[in-house]
């Protein structure tokens, strides 16, 4: 007890005297996101210098243990740090797929020569990666993947097509399900292969969205050759790896009905846009209604979210919960986002002038539609619950 | 940081309430005192095991006789009577009655009133509305100071167990057009009862006073502040209730698709239903977390209590509107019958619904209470 | 054109002369209504006479041809006579089954002698019809029907249970479907036959409802005689036939939320019950949210059904529009009830008391649940658009 | 009684538009002018051959060289251009500008725009909203009488079309406070037209007057009437073309979903798919009747017009959006991307449902003009 709190007072003081005040805002744009690299891109040298601070303490991944870089904190002190950084409004150093994503996978699944190589420069954000999933034509049905890995003895030839895989084309290294077995059946054939984007053979495109950005590729993968020394886990149980790497991105796009609440509060926003009246409700009655019923669902939502962190703490979880968050996370966001340019209204439609920010309303509000399609679509979540938790059909 | 977690004497509790309201009081019994046109609505030796139960005096301090609970663990209670629809006088007297007296009460009521409260043997109301639809600050009944106490006139609507109470809390306004509240024993002279038997089976009363006399309930002036709490207590239990009316409801519907076969296929494989069930369960779980938040917050004392509270009884009255209507739905035409308990599940939903709030009045007072 | 102002006279200067006072403002509960019948239950002399004289002209059934007791008027005349009508306010005279339901299907497929056995009883109120169509356990599924019909030369022998039969307990005669080839694919071995409700082996029990009232029966049948002469059209061709007579009763049920916006509008009874504010607007805003969107949509889908039935005369109609006016109809008609008894508060919850008239208001709120239950439940309309409209699956 | 079935002439026109767009204005022409960042963003040769075709004039009383047509049959043309998401000054110039010059000009403002206007030749706009939401009620702008005419001093925002106009029609404030409405040239003294391309790849403008020189439209004093009725045609125009718009959108999808496959199996057979179209399809219908309705209102000058536009106005615009949320989730991934067409169909839906009132600005008028 004693530890924790001198623990947070350490804490706190590093943070006062390392984060940049630039970096006590919240990312307004695509650009105030730090996602390293090879060649990083850095807005500004504040940027560069908290992620270089952060990293050096292994605070940019710090629950993992100190040997791959991590930070080694407990859950509570993990708890504190967040709660501390959130205290001064401290922006994520680093946003990285490797560490949401493939580096969980490899603290579980892989083999000790690969976290050794891979998680340090992770922690470092020396090297950006993608996930090599969907394939195109397959939509939901993942594990119908069709890209063969032909065994070579020491390595594999890959060949094949990838869709959504965000950023490939400035990530340096890919975690990829390929098929190697194209006999077994769908499921059992599947294995989660990691290479370097330099390999030749790769090639990407980015895929322009109605929101105008293009932040996913399709990737073109033509005789490209893995070593099998980066094969996670065992040949043909990818899958299993998939499974764990996917509700942990389902996690991560339902928390964006909750990120959002915590920004400014929708109904601040519309009595912004649209104004109070004498009493201090919002003008609009019938938006005053709208937004006063999605307040109260994002407000059950978010104590939702909380109820069953603590209870799957304290074990009395119920499986297929992530489905449930993910399927109302989502529809939350999006609701929330056709009330904002509601209450905006014309303002919400400029796509480029002077004013506006560049469509950034627009665009984010476009950008929204596809948290229901992306991670699993609601009509796949729905099935989850309606199979895994009650039982039917 | 309100707790959403039960603990292991909560689980306890909720396991023995369950138990004890699925063998003693399950839907058959509520169909008994229907059917019979039973006067009282309700068992009266099942209310006196409820009390031995410690469940009529859960939230009467121990100093008064009583167990001492705590909201969170009453709400398990509430929720148990919910998922059987249970008739009784728990939430008029158990949750209404006591948390008046105790919360405005002086010493002496409170001595004289709670632990024969707690033994099962003084049943309580509350008297509040005087409209059709919840306006907690209409109050046209007037209390006129005659000698020690006062005189009532007025009239009040929707008193839950109004027939039966003993002692009948009432909120007036004084002279000085203050809120008050006001202790009327039953059979007082002026005192007009006109049973009325709802839609659910349960009875409420409409209430004249003519000239009725009463005595001031603890302190006249700190009568409108206890009746804000008491009716944040009242909406936070019905929003308990609802939530196991609508669990019940739900998993009678999913176990009911997943036997029942139309054109030789079971209809639970039909994918709209199941859409509209794992729907349904994900509202469900909202409503789950808003009431646990809104007991906890009642038993901090947390200054987040009355949105919380508004969120809870919102929330719990839309998704039991939905439930009910899905059910129903769901069960096809049998649904429709007195036979199968679906239908009272949806006769109860309404008036718990509507009592102390509806979804609109609360949706409008947490829009308020959030500050715009 | 003359023509029809001067029927337009005669029938306005009929009708004051002949509709009784009591008749002319609408039926408060079933008790208002006339049913006719073997032993007609009367409300009211005027009812009596009202509907005796209506009946002496046809004009129970305006449209049929005189020669079957019908009024033989025109379609142009038929609507003169229901707008004559609506403007005094005049009361249905006859609510039957049979001129709803049994006699446009003789009229479509009868025999000579089936009409001219039926229709004109039928018109005069003297004989009273009941549907005997569902089966326990059958549900939506209609053409599961098992109820069996043996045939022994010029009868047949019924057995059989149905359910959902209306009134079955004060109808005279009843309409079934009965299964007359056991062996034949489903819809192919079923027949319509008519039979007098006093046959031996015939016997009904009333469901109880939810509401407290007891419309529907079940209906048993016991080694009960059917004449050869009472099958309607041809034999094992009953499916048809059935089809014909669920379309109007889709129609008749999809009407329902029309017939509820003909009467009070919902916004007058909510302004009753909640009050006006000092605006003029309904006094709970978002209740006023609510009860302005149903009411867009109930007038948008009053225009609908005046829109297709236009088209249908025009030639224009699409098929199975009946299917989406049954959906919609009922599930507005549910709605308007959910928004009444939000609006009469714990008025609207009372069962019995001396006050709230006997818990009418709760009783038909209770009673809209059927909506979209009978006559083929929401479900299988939303089945038959998107297959027979859409053309998925 | 409004009419509700399409005569045989309106049905050959309907015919003749939707050909038209489909092979001059198609989907592919919007992706070229926005990809060439078109300066007018629409085709200018095109605009001639609609001319040609009678649908710039199609308002406009054949004394004045138009069509005559009326606004059942011009909602045909908005519905076919809904359809095609196609560019062009029909809405500001053939169906704003005109009206208002017909309903408030003089006769020698007729004779002298109209005509021209009805050839292709001259490009009108109306300037009205002054918030960024609709509040035809709020006008700041103020009109000085100087000379002969006016001088504007004010703004005005989201101005379709308003960066290529060659007359403008403004609404302001005369000096007595009465609305007035007043035509300004482009390129007139103190004028600065800001042009904005909107996320429909559309464009509308703000315009700034300070001391701009305007002549009266018409008669002052009849400004303020002329304007709502001309609010009222703009609103159901907009709700034609969203009626076309949600058609094409959700035909478009229902063919999408009897193709895409999942899991081996056609999505479209998936019934949790198939209700959720077939409840769009009713919808839609609903809309249908709602638009035909208004535009009938508004040829039979009947007074039931400004409900019925409301009506048409909030039906089309929460159906549109329903019908666009519904397209891209059906389409999945695909649906997110440039390449397929459906963004741009959500694109254009909600400025469309935007201008001149949104759903909950015509569900509150439908009720206030329903008495509540």
């Amino acid at each position: 007890m004693f530890d924790l709190e001198d623990f947070r007072a350490d804490t706190r003081a590093w943070l006062e005297e390392n984060c940049p005040a630039s970096m006590r805002e919240p990312a307004r744009e695509d650009a105030d996101r730090c996602w390293g690299g090879r060649n990083p891109q850095f807005k500004s040298e504040d940027q560069r210098l908290w992620m270089e601070r952060m990293a050096e303490r292994g605070w940019t991944a710090p629950e993992w243990p100190t040997e791959y870089g991590g930070g080694g904190l407990s859950k509570e002190q993990a708890k504190i740090l967040r709660e501390e950084m959130g205290r001064i409004h401290a922006r994520s150093p680093l946003d990285s797929f490797g560490i949401w994503m493939i580096g969980p996978a490899l603290l579980k699944y892989g083999s000790e020569a690969l976290k050794k190589q891979h998680l340090p420069p992770i922690v470092r954000g020396e090297i950006r990666w993608c996930q090599g999933y969907s394939e195109p034509g397959a939509g939901s049905d993942l594990a119908g993947l069709q890209t063969r890995a032909i065994d070579h003895g020491d390595h594999y030839i890959v060949n094949g097509q990838k869709i959504w895989t965000s950023y490939a084309n400035k990530a340096d290294w890919c975690f990829c399900l390929v098929r190697t077995d194209p006999d077994a059946k769908k499921q059992l054939g599947i294995s989660l292969v990691l290479f370097d984007m330099a390999t030749p053979g790769v090639e990407t495109r980015p895929i322009k969205l109605i929101s105008g950005a293009s932040p996913f590729c399709e990737t073109f993968l033509t005789d490209v050759r893995v070593e099998k020394s980066q094969l996670v886990g065992e040949e043909n149980k990818g899958w299993t790896y998939a499974k764990y790497l996917l509700t942990h991105e389902r996690e991560m796009i339902s928390g964006m009905g909750r990120t959002a609440s915590g920004d400014k509060a929708l109904w601040e926003l519309v009595a912004d846009a649209a104004g109070m009246d004498a009493d201090g409700k919002l003008d609009d009655p019938m938006l005053r209604t709208d937004v006063a019923r999605w307040d109260l669902d994002a407000m059950a939502f978010a104590l939702t979210s909380e109820r069953i962190n603590a209870e799957a703490k304290a074990g009395q979880g119920v499986g297929a919960a992530s489905a449930m968050l993910k399927y109302y996370g989502t529809e939350l966001n999006k609701r929330r986002y056709e009330l904002a340019i509601a209450a905006e209204g014309a303002d919400a439609m400029v796509w480029e002038g002077q004013a506006h920010k560049g469509g950034a309303l627009p665009r984010a509000w476009l950008r929204t539609k596809a948290n229901s399609i992306e991670g699993g679509t609601t009509e796949v979540q729905l099935n989850i619950i309606s199979k895994n938790i009650l039982g039917l059909g | 940081m309100v707790n959403l977690v039960l603990d292991d004497d909560a689980r306890m509790l909720k396991d023995s309430a369950e138990r004890f309201m699925a063998d003693k009081l399950p839907v058959k019994e509520l169909r008994r005192v229907r059917d019979a046109e039973d006067a009282d609505g309700f068992s009266r030796d099942a209310w006196a095991e409820m009390a031995a139960m410690g469940f009529a005096g859960a939230l009467i301090p121990e100093e008064f006789g009583g167990a001492g609970m705590g909201h969170v663990a009453m709400g398990l209670v509430m929720e148990a009577a919910g998922r059987n629809l249970s008739p009784s006088p728990l939430f008029a007297t158990a949750v209404l009655g006591v948390s008046a007296v105790t919360l405005a009460g002086s010493e002496a009521q409170k001595a004289d009133i709670l632990p024969r409260v707690a033994e099962g043997k003084l049943l309580l109301a509350l008297a509040v509305d005087e409209f059709r639809r919840h306006r907690p600050s209409q109050v046209d009944t007037e209390a006129t100071p005659a000698g020690d106490g006062y005189t009532l006139r007025g009239a009040k609507l929707n008193v839950a167990d109004g027939h039966v109470a003993d002692r009948i809390v009432v909120s007036a306004k004084t002279p000085d057009g203050a809120v008050g509240l006001f202790l009327v024993e039953s059979g007082a002279a002026g005192l007009e009862v006109e049973r009325t038997v709802m839609v659910d089976s349960r009875n409420a009363a409409i209430l004249r006073f003519e000239g009725t006399p009463a005595v001031a309930l603890g302190d006249v002036g700190a009568g409108a502040g206890a009746l804000a709490q008491v009716l944040d207590i009242g909406a936070a239990h019905l929003s308990a209730e609802l939530l196991g009316l609508s669990l019940e409801a739900f998993e009678r519907t999913v176990a009911y698709i997943n036997e029942r076969k139309q054109f030789g296929v079971i209809i639970g494989t039909f994918q709209s239903l199941q859409h509209r069930a794992a729907h349904l369960f994900a509202e469900i779980e909202l409503v789950k977390s808003a009431v646990l938040a809104a007991l906890s917050a009642l038993d901090e004392g947390s200054e987040r209590t009355p949105l919380l509270v508004s969120l809870a009884k919102a929330k719990a009255a839309q998704v039991a509107d939905l439930a009910t209507n899905e059910g129903i739905q769901m069960h096809g035409g049998v649904g429709m019958t007195d036979e199968y308990d679906i239908g009272l599940y949806m006769k109860r939903a309404r008036p718990a619904a509507q009592m102390l709030g509806d979804e609109r009045f609360h949706t409008d007072r947490f829009a308020t209470l959030r500050g715009y």
